[in-house]
């Protein structure tokens, strides 16, 4: 029997990786310019242009621009992404005139930590001298922060991962609270969301600080605070986060049939 | 005429290794997964290179085998990890054990800087990394960037030092014997980079007649002038990618990632696969001819 | 899907020129005699505007038509003239009775201005322009040029402010009807002056299925994201040139050089070519079919 | 009867014009980076090219990087440049990486006024308030002058172009003397080489000043004072520029057969 396309899927008929690339991909509106990496951000991305963001334009920053990908790419630079694209070109020209020139209205990025400010980190975890990990740095991250209009974040909930100081600042979110952005002389819009596997996130208008939004089917308010290592605003209301429908179920996996990003088995 | 007016600027791949002396500055071409210069890696680790000076945006694999066979010492980069696998390993162990140091900028940082020195000037402006540590921390440079107040609107922008290094090293797609070179597909940050270096190398899938170069100049992208050597250099970003000619092969890239998670595995890794060969063509025959032909690029997909 | 996904940018030429403000700011492009809107040049003549600032490298009849007509009060450049031929008539004469100001750079430094808009970044560096007038003399400009010490080599370095002007104007040799923009030969300062405007405008010679610039990406120079509009303009540079279209017409280029040197000269011009007509196809006609066939490029010569 | 191709022509059997040419021509080396506008500079470079210095390499400012062209050109950005190019790119590529980024041996200019540092000017003359004629400006020639290796300056000898004081500075030569340049921020070598109607001009290694190096044949130094403005450096011995040869002629007039920038009716 054919389900109806707009209902939303039950409990146990989506994974928690479906549901974070379906709040990606809500946040991208038609026709807006859209910079992500792999992962989760382009299967979310490509989701969104197949679904309700037909004139999307996706870039990426190796070069591709208005990337048209029918199959995954497990690379920023993966060949992949050159699939009906307007144009490749380099880093200067996504990064530099794209980006940092004030064309691309909502960036995707991920995070090993992140504060209340929506500062982030993705260079060293421990000491900054001698330091316990150090992570693959900034890449574009810092850039794709510093200047689209909005920013995604999309990362792990853990109390580990939200802390009150960042080990390194490797990406300014509001940085110590309000026009510190401006003062700094950064031209973004900075963080707008944050997607979890536990709830959706965005930032107080006056505080800048974070404060939650909704929190994903099954999940209580409780168990988001226990995961959450800094304070968290919690508005009066929280509602659920809107639970995909079986629509963005089937377009999502026919982007990436193979489970590579969204593993099957997860459900 | 005094001569033929076709200047042949081929040499090879040892030959083009053997240039670079220990302690020296390279920009370091390709992208992620796409043309990284695998083959030169390679050879860089075979002749025993010391104390290199690495600058990039981001790179992979081939950056995490030089600082395995500790042939460089320092870094000045974006990003480095083996994408959609996880940490680089080598590099990891290397920067616990002090013998690598990283000096951090961000992607849009360094292409700046390869465009700063592509273009002569000492700097160049730009509004990413202010008000964080990018900033506010360095490893090794003293002056690593500076924010000033713009002389014209009063706002802060970033100034980061060009980048003026003594090789370029860039795997293109396709060079003719005179050094004009196409790259098919994205550029990651080669056009500027090639245009950095004091001396630069093109490696390169395929040689091909000047003829072919000549009667459409509007596809080279790297012109002759900027080259000093070119080498003939097929699957030479194996295994990693180049769009029109190859795949990745994930399960080299895969394996080369859980062995080389211990020096154990490095070390065998690195014997088996670059110093127990001889050459760049003995390393694909070990490959295998019928699982490089696998690999090829289909039409019109470029992959 | 919502809708169809290809968006149809085109407009007509006559809707173009009027988006355009009186006192607006332009990028206006092409290099020389290669590839100048001449078209739009007319247009704007014909729909009278007014106290347009004009931005350019170096430009030749097309803007001394816009001088001539009292369409542009400044100009910001580094070359006008009428190579090859002379000094362009209409421009001197409007300099003298004071109703144009020239505001003097050079050609890297309006071309990194365009790149500085382009990046989005207030200034660029480089090093021309050090020790001359260009630095000691400004006409209109308060903030004309900075110099500075480098803060990492303590060299000078001269910093010119980018430029962000509300309309970027273009002929490209092919454009889709999402914008996707071809240029064949050389591209002047095109490339860095599209991506500066805050609204871009391209005509061209043709427009061109989508299928036709989607198969090869590598190809498209300016990307639909930056194109506000499109305009389908044959014989759009004429009596300029554009690589592989067609050639210049000297006869037409001495003539208006000849005729105009007096203001009575330059009116009849404008009436005979530009106001007296209504469109662009009109001037076209007027010009003669067989004349324009004889202009047509060789191949493989692209002239 | 054949001419031996190496011998020197008589007066009467070439024109001031073509002599200058060949006087440029000389001045570039085999395998140098070469930058030239149209005019005399572009025919002495492709007289170079087809005789003494088949590699070295011509780059016109529009974004013709190593033109072969077999047409001659009218201007600066004509299609006609692009014919068996390296590359055709733009003004950044040429003036900025190219020049500025140090790769030009030597660059050619023209100039409306000389002073005795070399100091060239090609944009007003009279007052700059109120100028009686304003000429086309720098175009690329500051920058040529600014940061080539070399500068060949190709001008007409008058007393009114040759003067002690510019009307505007548009581009530096030694601009007050020595080490000047170098104070000025200023990479390129500065002006080494005037080619003039009436004689050739180098610099004094020690004070920057302008001095007569050769004069054309024919010519006596007196007529050179005569005609010039500033204070002429005039050494103890003052050779005679060498001739164009038959072969250098013979392929001059080969490369501009119309006489559009040599007419023939000079000679």
């Amino acid at each position: 029997m054919k389900k109806n396309l707009k209902e939303h899927a039950k409990p146990g008929e989506y994974s928690t990786l479906e549901l974070m690339a379906v709040c990606g991909a809500r946040a991208i509106k038609n026709g807006e310019v859209v910079f992500v990496g792999t992962g989760l951000p382009m299967v979310a991305a490509m989701l969104a242009k197949r679904l309700h963001a037909p004139k999307a334009k996706i870039v990426y920053e190796a070069g591709f621009i208005d990337s048209n990908a029918i199959d995954i790419a497990l690379s920023i630079a993966d060949s992949r992404l050159e699939y009906r694209a307007s144009a490749a070109i380099g880093l200067i020209e996504t990064l530099g005139m794209l980006l940092q020139g004030g064309r691309v209205d909502v960036g995707f990025v991920g995070a090993a930590q992140i504060d209340e400010y929506g500062n982030l980190n993705t260079t060293y975890i421990g000491d900054f001298e001698n330091p316990r990990v150090r992570l693959p740095g900034s890449g574009g991250g810092n850039d794709i922060v510093s200047s689209a209009k909005r920013i995604v974040v999309i990362m792990k909930h853990e109390k580990r991962k939200t802390v009150k100081k960042l080990d390194y600042m490797t990406s300014p979110g509001y940085l110590d609270g309000p026009n510190a952005r401006e003062r700094a002389g950064l031209r973004g819009g900075g963080p707008s969301l944050v997607v979890t596997n536990l709830c959706q996130m965005k930032f107080d208008e006056e505080t800048k600080r974070i404060r939650l939004a909704t929190v994903h089917p099954g999940v209580t308010v409780e168990t988001v605070l226990e995961n959450t290592g800094f304070d968290l605003i919690i508005p009066e209301q929280v509602l659920e986060t809107e639970p995909p429908t079986y629509e963005e179920l089937e377009i999502l996996r026919s982007v990436d049939p193979m489970g590579i990003y969204i593993p099957r088995e997860q459900k | 005429m005094v001569e033929a007016d076709v200047e042949d600027k081929r040499i090879t791949l040892k030959e083009a290794a053997n240039l670079i002396p220990d302690g020296a500055h390279l920009f370091w071409g390709g992208f992620g997964f796409q043309r990284p210069p695998m083959a030169f890696a390679h050879e860089l680790v075979r002749q025993g290179k010391r104390e290199l000076t690495i600058y990039t945006c981001g790179s992979e694999i081939d950056i995490d085998i030089l600082a395995g066979a500790k042939v460089v010492s320092k870094f000045e980069l974006a990003f480095f990890a083996i994408e959609g696998i996880g940490l680089a390993p080598n590099i990891q162990r290397r920067i616990r054990d002090g013998s690598v140091q990283i000096e951090d900028y961000t992607n849009l940082a360094m292409a700046l800087r390869f465009l700063g020195g592509a273009l002569g000037v000492p700097f160049m402006p730009l509004k990413s990394m202010l008000g964080t540590d990018l900033v506010a921390k360095s490893k090794f440079r003293t002056k690593k960037v500076k924010v000033i107040d713009c002389p014209f609107t009063g706002e802060k922008v970033a100034l980061v030092p060009s980048v003026r290094p003594d090789f370029s090293i860039i795997h293109a797609s396709r060079v003719d014997i005179e050094g004009n070179a196409q790259i098919d597909g994205i550029k990651g940050e080669d056009i500027e980079g090639a245009r950095a270096g004091k001396k630069t190398i093109v490696l390169a899938e395929e040689i091909v007649d000047v003829e072919f170069t000549r009667a459409n100049p509007d596809l080279t992208v790297i012109p002759n002038i900027y080259v000093t050597y070119v080498v003939e250099c097929p699957w030479g970003a194996y295994p990693m990618m180049v769009y029109n000619y190859y795949d990745y092969d994930m399960e080299h890239i895969r394996m080369y990632y859980q062995q080389c998670k211990t020096e154990e595995g490095w070390r065998k890794y690195c014997e088996e696969y670059i110093t127990g060969v001889e050459s760049h063509m003995e390393f694909l025959k070990k490959i295998g001819f019928e699982r490089l032909l696998k690999l090829r690029a289909r039409k019109p997909f470029g992959y």
